[in-house]
Parts: C-alpha cells; structure tokens; sequence
C-alpha cells in the first residue's frame, strides 16, 4: 500500500488523545480507523488475524515468534522513532534466529493528551519500515490511560517469522576459533537518545541506528552457511550481547578495542558522562559469529548490504574460561568486560 | 576522584551569567566560564578548556602539553631504539 | 591536539616502562619488597584498572588506592540524611549519578526514588539551578558531593542563586578536602607509603602547594598527575626518580592543566561561600579534623542542612557502617580489595555492602570490574 | 509445571523494583530470572522462541494471530489481576475466530517503584491460567520506565493459534433468524472494576469475570457445527460486540431485557452512578450466534461447561436494517442500544 | 420493597395506559390537535425515551422537552470558565461526570484534562472535600451545577469546610432554580402547554408549593411525579384527569419521596450558604431573573468566582452561542430535537454542536440515543 | 433531572459528621445523613432514603409507595379483566 491517504475530513476532535478514545465506542472506532487500521490495512475486521502461509507448511520448518515493548522517551529522535524502533526490533528479534519474519502486530498504550499528529507519524513509520522489510502488521491493539499513566505513546509488537528447515542460529553453536563481526559503528542509538532526552543539555548530530536487520541476516548467512550464532545488541550494549552468548556457548569471547568501530561523537558523549560506550544502547546492531574459514566472505556480504557498510572484525571466541569477555585495550592491556550491573548513570568521578 | 575532559569552547551564548558552548568530540553543551573568564569574553572561543560539571574549570596550556607530549615521546623512540637493537642482535644470534 | 588520545600512545608508553624498569631495579625494589605509591585521587585508581597499568608495571611497584573517592567516604549517614531529604513531598532532590546506588543504612536514593520521591540525576549544579528557576512551588536540593574539584561549581551555583534571588534553590554540602585525610593518613604508625601520585583535577583548583607539607614535613615524594595511561606512568616513573635519588619534592606532570596556584576564581568563591567544618566523618577513616565544608551564615538561605534540619546542623547522627565491611583496611591500604572476606561474595557490584564497590572509583568495584579475582584476571591474560 | 518453586536466596534487593532493573544489566536479569522465566519456563535463551506443531501443516489449517494491552487499573482486583486478564483476553481474542490457542508472548511495562510482590502475582496468574487453558508462554519481555511513566505495570499478550481446515466463525456470517447466546452474567468486571478503583467509594462483593473461554467454545463447536460468529464482549460492553457483529454482518439484532442475564449489585452500581450495563465492559462474556435448530444445544452445551453456567438466550438476528441493535424493554417498549460515544461517565443527571 | 422494579411493572402499565387512553378520548386530543404536556425535568425527558412512553401513549399526547437539565442549560461561557480555572496549575478542578464532554468555546473539560489541567471526576462534593483535605498544598475546585437537588449538597459541603477551615476548598457555582424558567415559558406568547409533569426530586428538596402559581396564577395543572415508567405514566394521567375535570391544581403523585414543605434542613442549608444573583443566563433562554444562586459574603472564602476572579463576580462574559444551534428552541418546545436542521448531521453525540446532545438527560440526545431518526424508530419498532 | 435512586442506610459510620453507610441492591457507599437526621442516628438504621450525589435527601414514605402502588394495581386489574373479557368475546365471536 502507499503512504498516501485520501483527505477526508477527520472524525477527530482537536489534537489530543482523550479518554473518551479508548472507551469502547465510536471515538475509539474513529481512532483506530482514522489512525491505526486505515494505514496498515489489516485482514478483516475480527479481533484475531487469519493467516496461511506456504513455508510454515514445509516439513522441518519451525515457526519463530517473539515479541518487545518499547518505551523510548522521547518518542521521536534524531534517525527515527517508536514506531521505527518497534518493528526493526521485532524484526530483528525474528532475523538474528535465522527466521524470516512474516506478520507482526502492534499494540499502543496511549497516554491521554498524545497528539494525534505524533500517532499519526508513528504509524506512518511502522508501515514505511515493515514494508521495506517485506513484513505485514495484521492485528492491533489500543489502550489509552489517564494522564501521568505513561509517557505519550508505548509500543508493544510481536512479530512471526519462519526458520526454513535445516537453519540453527543459536548462541549455543558458537565454537572456540569462531569469528565476531559487528555490521558497523557501536551506541549510536544509546548516544542519540541520552542526547535527546534533554537532561544532561548535551547536542549533537548523532542519529539512532535504528533498522532493520533481515536482509542483513540473510546475507550473511547466504555467504557463511555455517554461521553459528547472531544477536541484535540492544540494552545493555555490545558488552551485554557477547556476554550472554559467551555464557550460553560456554566460552570465552576476546575484543579488540582498535577494531571496535565508534563514532568520535559517540566517544564524545561518553567522555562528558563518563559512561562506557561497550554498554550503550544500539537498534540496528548486528553480532554475529562465523567460522574463521567463512568470515572473509561474510565480512564483504555484510558490506555489500545498506545495514552493514560499517562491518568489522571485532573479535573470536576461545576455549575459556567459559562466560569470560575480555578487551585487548588500544593502550596494550587487557581488561574483563562485564555484563552491566544496573544501568549506565553519568557519573561526575 | 573528578571526571573531567578536555573540549574546546566555540561560542559565548550569555555574556552575564558567564556561559558558553564548549564542544567535546562534536558533543556541544553550555559550561560555565566563570573560573576561566578573560576581560573579552570572547577571546575565550577557540581555546582549549578542562570541564568538569558543567564549568569550564582551567585552561589548557597547549605549550605544556607539547612540553610533556616530547618528554613521553624521547622515552618511547629511546626504547624502540634499543627494541630494534635488541631484535637485531636477537636475530644475529639466530633466535627468533 | 585534542588532549586525549596523544596521551594513550602505546608506543610512548613501552618507553615510560622500560625507563620505570629501570629505576625500579636502581631502587632494588622486588614484588616481596615493593616500593608503595598510593595514588590518592579515584580516577586514577579507575585509570589504572582499565588500562591494566598495575600489571603492565614491574612486580617492585605496589599501587595502594588512596581515599580519594568521594562517593566512597561518604558515611553511611549522610546517604540516610538524603533520603530524609529528598523523601519530603516538596523537594525535588537533584545529585549527580554517582550517588544514586551507594547503600543508606535502609535504602540508596535509587531505591528511594522507585518508593516515590522525586530524585533527578543531573550533570551540573547549573542544572538543578534551572529546575529550581521551573519549579517555583518546590523546593530544589542539590546534593553538593566532592572534592576541591567540585566546590567550585556549587560555590558559584550559590552565588548565583543569591544573585537571582532563588529561595527554592538549597544544597546539601558534603563537601571535603584533599590535604587533612592525606595528613591522617601520613600520621598513621601502621601505613607505609614511599610516595604519592597527586590529583591532578583538586590540584587545577588548589595548586601544587598545599601538598608541600608532604615533601617538608613527612619527606615524601609526589607528583601532581593526569589522568590519561601516559600521564599515570610518567607521573610514577618521576615519583620512583625522587625516591631513587633520596629527593622529597612536589613536582607536577599535569602542568598543562594544573598552574601552580590553582585557580584563582574558584577559590574566591570557596572562600566567599563555604567555610571548615570543625571535624567531618570519612567513611573508613572517621572523624577528621577541618576535613569538610559547610556553607557560610551569609548563605543560611541556601543550605539544606539549616532548611531543613538535618546533618551536622542538626547534631551527628551514628549509623554504624555495615557488619563485616572493610572498606576502612581497604582505603587506609591496610588490606587489598582481594583480602577482605566480603570481595565477590557478600559484596559485588550488583549488591554492593561496602561504598568502594559502589563507585566505579571504589578500589573494590574496580578490582572487580576490571579483574574480578586475582586468578581470574591471571586466567583471562593468560 | 507446578507453580511451587523452590527457595533461593533473592538475588533483588528491597521490595520494588527501580530503574536498574530495566537497565539490561545484571540487575534486569535477576529480575527476568528471578520473576518471570523461572515461572514461565520459555523454551531456550533467545530471543525469539522456535516451535512446531503438526495442526499447523494441516492443509487448509490457518494460523490465528491477535495482540492486546492491558492496563487495568487497580492490577489486583476481585476476581483477578492484570495478568489474568492479560491471558484470558487473548486467549479469548483466539478462541472467538474458533482457533485453538497453543502458544503466548508477554511483554510488561513496569513503572519504577512496583512491588515485586505484584509482578510475582501476576506471573503466577499467567502461568496458572495459560496452563488452565494448555496454552504455553514462550516469550516475552520486560521494559521499566520512570515514576509516573506508566501505571504500576502493562502487560501486553499475544497469541497464536491455529484454526481447524473448514472452521469459519466471523461476524460476518451472522444470518437472520440466528439466535444470540451469551454464557452467563453481563457486567460484572466493569462493575468490579469501577468499584475497586476507589473514586467512587463504592464497595460490593461482586467479582470480575475474568475467565478463558476457549473449552466453552469448543463445546459450542460441537453442539452446534454451523454456528456462525463469536466474539468476547469486552470493552464496550455487549452493546458494542452487537453492534459490530450487525454492521460487518449487515443485519439488525434485537435482543430481550428481561433475558439478560445481571446481577443485582451490577445493577446496583449502575443505579448509583446512572450507568447502561450493556456498556460495561467484561473479561469472560460469549456472545455467539448460532442457527435456530442449533441454539437449543448450544445452550445446553454451554450449560455443561464452567464458563457456561448462565448461558442464556438473549435475542435474536433480523433482516434488517443493516448495522442497528434495538432492545424490547422489560417495561415492554423498544430502544435502540446504540455503540457507545465515548467511555460512559458517571452522571448525576 | 426496593422502590424500583415495582414501579416497572408492565402488568400495571397496560392499566394505566387503558385510563389514560380514555381520558384522551374523552377531551377529544388527537395528532392533529394534541395535548401538550411539559415534562420539566430532563430525568423525565430520559425515562421518556428509555421506555419508549412517548411511542406507548396515544398520538393525542405530546410531550414538550423541558428546560430541566442543568447540564443542558449551561451557557457555552461558564464551561470556559471551568477550563480557565481547570487550567491554573495550583487548581484540581471536581465535576460530577455530566459536564466532562460539554464543549466550550474553545475545548470541552474532557479536552483540558487531555491537554494537562488535572480534572477529576467525582460521585459526590463529598468526594471533592475529601480530596481537598489530602491536598493541602493544591487549590479544590467543586464545579457546583444543577437546580434544587443538587444545591443542599453543595450548601452542606461549603458550611462543612467552613467548620474544618479548609481553605483550598471552593466551590465554582452555577446553581439554578426550577420555578423562575417555568414563569418565563408561560409568559412566553408563543407556548402552548396545556399541564406540567413536575419534577420529583427537586420536589423533595422544596416541596410542591412553589409551583402553586402555575395553578392559581396560569391556570395550569401540575402534577409532582417520580421517575420509574408508572411513576410517569400516573403523572400523565393524572395531568389529563385535572384538563378533562378542567382543575388547575399542584398534584403529588410522588408522595412516597416528596414532602409537602419539602426538606427543612436542605432549605437551611441553601438559605445560610446562598442568595439569588439578581439575573442568570440560560443556555437557549437568555437571562432570566432571580434564577441562579450565588454564595454569600459569609462564605467568600469558598467562593471560586471571587478566588479566582471569573464568572458573574468578574462582570458578564460574552460568547455566542455556535451557528446554527437550535437549542434554545427545542428547549421552549417550538421545535422537535429532529426538526434542528443540524440534527444527526451536524450535531451528533460524538461531536454535539448543542448542550442538548451532550448530556443523556438532554432531549436531543435522548431522541438521537433511543430513536436515532423518527423514520429509524419507526422502521426499529415496525 | 438530579439522579436519586433508593437505598438503605445499614450503619451509621460517623456520628459527628453525620455519614452511615447506605445499601444499594449490594453495593454500599458512605452517604450523608444530614439532611434526614433523627435525634438518636441509629434510628435512621434500616430506613429507606433516597440518595443524590452522596447525601441521603429524603426519607422514604413506605405507606406513600404502598397507596400508590395499590391505585396502579388496581388500574392494571381492572385492565387485565378488560382484555379478559374481549378475549372471551373475541373467542366466542372466532377472530382469534
Ligand atoms: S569488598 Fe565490599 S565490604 Fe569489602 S572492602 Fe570492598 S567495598 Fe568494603
Ligand atoms: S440537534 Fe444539536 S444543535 Fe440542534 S437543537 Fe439539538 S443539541 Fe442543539
Ligand atoms: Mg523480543
Ligand atoms: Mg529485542
Ligand atoms: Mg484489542
Ligand atoms: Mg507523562
Ligand atoms: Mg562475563
Ligand atoms: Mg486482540
Ligand atoms: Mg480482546
Ligand atoms: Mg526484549
Ligand atoms: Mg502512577
Ligand atoms: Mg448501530
């Protein structure tokens, strides 16, 4: 479908989400086909969505579903916004397994006092991205609460996807020797939002990573049929992702801090907070494991595709000791890199 | 103790309370400049300063910093010398 | 030159090393008997984990980690008195982000703020000052915390306030200073300390001179230092120079940043603002005598302690610190982080019991962060 | 799996939960560890869940897919929580188009400052509730946000299932002279609802509703193979389901006041607070449409089942017009039982 | 007995109905030349339509929609007043739910609590002092609406507050009385009404005495009745009996509620806390004399308009009406809710351009609510 | 106008403030008995009122409800037998 909406006049009064929107009746109507349902033009009009698809049917195929909230304050940011960030995660949720992503649903928990031109644009970006992902948003939902009840907009998306048989992309698979690659430059998305947030009166032109990792996936796996392992590294930073997958796979993971690729803004912000770059937020951040012998070629396939034209080598796996991630620092020593304790808090000593 | 970074100030942006823009890596946000103030605010833009919460807290004195820089640098290539020396004479001996 | 990357060349820093090699076997210092620096300020200990500089050094050199961690000292009570504070349904309590984990003697402010009160991370005090200027009908506390460093930017946020008038705007002085846990320390029978690496951020404030008690009085070395890999190693290679050759000086590696008498604007303020307590409690150390700041009468208006009647305005509060803990061994240098029976068990990161497992500057939570045990960091080098 | 677990020293600290908890560090994994996962057991560490089931290979079989928020408010209530509500209801949202549920995502939004008690009670609810049904949760997430950026804590569900080759329950299908059916007492978690909040300072010992209706609608299935239409009769009340089902089917439906079946403290907070319980939204109410030579045994079908106890015959399809439902009052006129405008509000005039 | 279901019984129904039809027939009102009855209260004008009397009765009746919905006869002005008040950040601005979806000039109140004012809805001005109590530092707002039933409940709240001194209480009042708007419909030339069904609760409150110049004065029947289907119904009839009996006369059909003297303690109550405003203007009326209430100088402290500085206390605010609204009609009964051109196009519960389709008790909305149009009623009923 | 619904006070919950609780078909709220107040409160116990907006406003006249609802009856008898009759007749005459 286009973008595009016929102008009728709107059964929307004012600008403003109230509560009258999410009582059941003809205003909630009017706010779901005015805003959600006349965009992403869902299947029929029941409460479930009815789907077939030909490759769940294939014998050995597995079908992959998952699902995330999103919460980002503020809603919309340098390089995208909630709605972006709700179907790139969820399709990346689906790809990093090796799935491929096929319906999703959204859900929104509305705070009353959202404008209607934010939801408006929200949506638009939900159904621009899940289009370019070759993805269909089939069901929904909407809530709206009371004032001071949320924070404008929530998010919620679940996404289903298919394995094609014979795929396995779990942490688990990863084997002491294998190569870590990054599809490009680290806590963008974490930077941008501590920026836009507005509290620690920091500017800058950073924009989020924010995208869609499907294709991405796909290519990887297209020139490295034996990839082992391939995480999205979202809270918690790229230090979070290697950890768990170092736990999980029982091995020990080593970086190195030259290889790593950073903004000089990202560092930037960083340094005024004192905050650690490893653990910043990324959307669109691909680690992926490969054999040594695969990892050339699935460098270059990385960067071939629009997501992944910042690949790097960052690292391997070895033996031990199990769960253990360590940095070779550019100044020449070593140092552990630890899952995150609570959050990162900017810190003046 | 006392996080504090270097960034170089850019802008002044309110001449009576003594604020300024300073630019850390491309990251902008206003310090104060009072501990640093010159009679002409503005011959402030351009220099390098330390920050430290939001005040700009002392002026980095790019002489001194060369200074130390030269000192740091004599002992490395000092040392790569004799590395190189020692390779050299390693490799003679035949074992490397 | 962008001041930051120029000083973490690993090429100059094989030659720093090598130099400091050299002079450690000049001493005759040995891993069975060093040559103890203690490094008195936190970024500096932070500093040496992350770059790993205690194990890229000989074995001759021990590193012990001063108490200059101003989330670490801080008693047990004053988070307590915060809490008191910042839990009345009119303040609005801003602190910088350090503070928000350290463990009061029933809750942190981060724990605090999940039971309801309304605690705001900020990055300046000029930014609880806007807050203040937002909120008229509320009361703004800034929870002043820190060294010299620091003192000035709440001194002038004060001043400030005065000027504009801000009756809602108050600070929370917790205010310390270097030189008396430094003379403590020095005055302690059982602490063996062959030299000093300086603050280099106090000393940008303060000067060299005050240090020059150290040299004249206690005959020790120090050397004012930065904070990057290179400035460290330097600053240890100048300090085992003067110990090498019998002299007791206070030099400054930092020159670029530290002039030799501090920062004159800065001080005027400090003087015109705050004023010495009579004594003030270091978590680890105690009771030391004129080690703290309050806010001068003339500024009544402006201190939380008078506003709103607690710390040492409203008498000392005992709360002991938690059983077990052994910060205070750990901060005098005493024992290292490793040597206290709570490290890694009753005491990480995650649950810290001690405040130097709290603080990214704490001896403890950088031991651990960076090392976790001695034979897992052996392990993990290989 | 039992709902016993065994005690292990709490790795979370204090009673609530705080911003470190959402932080993707440590801190959050104690808490997904401690609270969620080592009650829902989801299959493997990944982020996306991988499943097969062979009633999905099934030619003709499609897959049933819905999602909805739930943001009730107080969370704990009679006869319920957030969580129970949040399986039911989707649950419910699969059962109504005659698919089988088989498996479930959840994801919270928990505001800083929630009791780990509540969220411990609310998983417990979902996992009770999910197995009642022989429904599994197998993803899911957690986000914290700020004091005041949300209400305690949203959960968010969403449901796959999978509908028999040949089923077809949508309202469309609705024909005249097709009788309507609901399984029992209308209003009763609006009611309960309204109550439990507290502004009202009303006080009753009615409960929520709250149930799953996927074996009451198998039963239906099976008394009555060519019933036409179900749906959960949620927010919006009964009215508003009506309404829906007339408009997509093009038909009119009357329906009997004195069939309906109400509890009188349901009445009662009407009464006082000049409420229609036809708009009172409920959480384990079928209305279902079958065929005349069907409704007898439909009936007593749903009679046979918990969920089905009050079923009752409540009225009935005609031809036209098209979209409207009308009432025959037990006074013995007529109205029209209009979609509700916006949310009903208490009235004293 | 419970007082409810058994004035529903349609058994009894079908009796009354059978005496009013002959009464009907024995005055001779048919279609074309119909009695007119006036039932004054917008409870009535719901009950009405909820049970469809008006399609169960004989076409010889006709029932005029009355001026009895405070909610409906709200002028546009003081629902901005509301907003402005709403819209002080010191101010938790209380209202009973009727008048959430009313639009002002510019917004509705449901619209300023979407757009930040914090708005609560409450059952009772109990509820409002109650939260006046737990919000010392905030101002509480009652917005005090609707005639003689409602008027005592505001009355006591305000003494109550008087008693605790609850000085962040006030009430915002736009009380009115029934009996000065009947006086000016029967002075109007161009209405024909031939009897009154009178309404029961503000009955109670005052008594049937006050009506007695709609007897004796306008030679017009009157008859008190209550608000269940038979409660009307007998009210109808008797209202027939008195025009086929050609009495004028104050009837009680309501006596198991209403008092002849009415309530002496909610009279006291009104008496002690408010005074007539010399002049109030009604939505689709205009001013009419004597008919609101204000609160006395003894009592200004809870007074909103003084605290505040708007409505009547800040000098006549005036806002026209919106184009095209036929209210003011259809509440003096000249025209049907269906025969205002903007009916169901332009004015529809969702987006109501009139007072009479926001309220359910308001005639529009009670004819769009259970008729929708007469040719979909008709069609519904078949 | 002015919703009031009947309801049974069950208690008196505060006798200075003149509160009790009133049942309404099982569902229970304070109300105020200012305005129906009886010298000893407790005998307001058991009473039927009827309730608008929190207050108790009137007490309810039970032999009032019981003369009323006798004349209705009495309508809808005299009607039953009516429409009895032109049944009879009806039958009789074979029209039905
Ligand atoms: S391990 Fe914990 S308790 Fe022990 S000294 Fe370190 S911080 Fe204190
Ligand atoms: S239809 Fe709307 S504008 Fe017309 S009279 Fe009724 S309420 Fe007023
Ligand atoms: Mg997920
Ligand atoms: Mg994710
Ligand atoms: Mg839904
Ligand atoms: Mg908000
Ligand atoms: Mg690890
Ligand atoms: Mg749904
Ligand atoms: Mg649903
Ligand atoms: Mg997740
Ligand atoms: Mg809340
Ligand atoms: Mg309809």
């Amino acid at each position: 479908m286009t973008m595009e909406r016929p102008i009728i006049p709107s059964r929307l009064r004012g600008e403003r989400v109230t509560l009258a929107h999410g009582g059941g009746g003809k205003a909630m109507r009017d706010l779901i086909e005015e805003i959600f349902t006349g965009v992403f033009q869902p299947p029929g009009t029941e409460d479930q969505a009815r789907l077939t698809a030909q490759a769940l049917a294939e014998p050995g195929a597995q079908l992959a579903f998952t699902t995330d909230s999103f919460v980002v304050s503020p809603p919309v940011f340098p390089g995208g916004d909630i709605g972006k960030i709700a179907v790139c995660g969820t399709i990346n949720d689906l790809a990093v397994g090796g799935a491929k992503p096929l319906w999703m649903s959204a859900a929104f928990i509305i705070e009353e006092g959202c404008e209607f031109e934010l939801l408006r644009r929200i949506v638009a970006s939900m159904q621009a991205e899940a289009e370019k992902a070759g993805v269909r948003i089939v069901t929904g939902d909407t809530k709206v609460v009371g004032r001071g009840a949320a924070d404008k907009v929530f998010v919620t998306t679940s996404g289903v996807g298919v394995i094609p048989p014979g795929r396995d992309l779990q942490a688990g698979n990863i084997r002491p020797g294998d190569v870590a690659l990054v599809n490009g430059v680290l806590g963008d998305h974490g930077a941008t939002i501590l920026a836009a947030r507005g509290d620690m009166a920091l500017s800058t032109d950073i924009q989020s990573d924010c995208q869609s990792l499907n294709a991405l996936v796909e290519a990887v796996l297209h020139a490295a049929p034996n990839a082992r392992a391939a995480r999205d590294a979202t809270r918690g930073g790229l230090a979070s992702a290697l950890n768990e997958m170092a736990e999980t796979a029982g091995v020990a993971i080593e970086i190195d801090e030259i290889a790593l690729p950073l903004r000089p803004e990202v560092k930037g912000v960083c340094e005024v907070l004192g905050l650690d770059p490893l653990y910043l937020a990324n959307e669109g951040t691909l680690v992926v494991f490969v054999p040594e012998a695969e990892a050339e070629a699935a460098l270059h396939a990385m960067r071939d595709t629009e997501a992944g034209r910042g690949a790097a080598r960052i690292g391997l796996a070895k033996p031990g000791p199990a769960g253990r991630v360590t940095m070779r620092t550019a100044f020449g020593g070593q140092r552990l890199v630890d899952t995150l304790v609570g959050e990162q808090l900017p810190r003046i000593c | 103790m006392c996080l504090g970074i270097p960034g170089q100030i850019v802008k002044i942006t309110d001449e009576t309370r003594l604020m300024a823009l300073a630019d850390v890596s491309g990251v902008r946000r206003e310090v104060s400049v009072a501990c640093v103030a010159t009679p002409d605010l503005s011959d402030l833009v351009g220099e390098w300063v330390l920050i430290h919460v939001g005040f700009a807290m002392s002026l980095i004195d790019e002489d001194e910093a060369a200074k130390t820089l030269e000192a740091l640098r004599g002992l490395g290539e000092a040392q790569e010398t004799l590395e190189a020396m020692a390779d050299g004479a390693a490799a003679l001996e035949g074992s490397q | 030159m962008r001041y930051v990357e120029e000083f973490r060349d690993p090429i100059a820093a094989r030659g720093v090393l090598a130099a400091i090699g050299k002079v450690v076997d000049q001493i005759g210092a040995t891993a069975e008997n060093p040559v103890h620096i203690m490094e008195i300020c936190g970024g500096h200990t932070h500093a040496i984990f992350r770059y790993g500089l205690d194990r890229l050094t000989p074995p001759g050199i021990e590193f012990i980690h001063g108490p200059g961690c101003p989330v670490c000292v801080l008693p047990m009570s004053r988070i307590d008195e915060c809490v008191e504070i910042a839990e009345r349904p009119e303040v609005i309590f801003t602190t910088f982000g350090d503070a928000m984990r350290v463990p009061g003697s029933a809750k942190s402010l981060m724990q605090a703020k999940a039971d309801g009160a309304d605690i705001r991370m900020v990055y300046s005090p000029l930014d609880a000052l806007e807050i203040a200027r937002r909120n008229p009908d509320r009361e703004v506390v800034f929870f002043g915390l820190g060294f010299e460093t620091t003192t000035p930017s709440t001194a002038l946020s004060i001043q400030q306030a005065a000027r504009e008038e801000l009756g809602n705007f108050s600070v929370f002085c917790n205010h310390i200073t270097v030189p008396p846990p430094i003379k403590a320390l020095l005055d302690d029978p059982h602490m063996v300390l062959d030299g000093f690496v300086g603050p280099g951020h106090v000393s940008m404030v303060i000067g060299t001179h005050p240090y020059d008690f150290i040299a004249q009085v206690y005959g020790k070395p120090i050397v004012v230092a930065g904070f990057e890999p290179l400035d460290l190693l330097q600053s240890v290679l100048m300090v085992l120079e003067q110990i090498r050759d019998g002299r007791a000086e206070v030099e400054n590696q930092y020159a670029r940043i530290v002039p030799e008498h501090g920062n004159s604007v800065s001080l005027a303020a400090i003087a015109d603002v705050y004023e010495p307590r009579p004594s003030f409690e270091w978590r680890g150390l105690g009771e030391i005598d004129a080690s703290g700041l309050r806010i001068r009468p003339a500024y009544v208006a402006y201190d939380a302690e008078e506003k709103f009647g607690v710390g040492y305005g409203a008498g000392p509060r005992i709360v002991s610190e938690p059983e077990g803990c052994a910060c205070g061994q750990v901060m005098t240098g005493r024992i290292k982080p490793t040597g206290c029976p709570q490290y890694g068990t009753g005491c990480t990161p995650e649950m810290p019991l001690g405040a130097l497992m709290v603080s990214s500057e704490g001896a403890c939570a950088a031991y651990y962060q960076y090392g976790a045990t001695e034979d897992a960091v052996t392990e993990a080098v290989q």
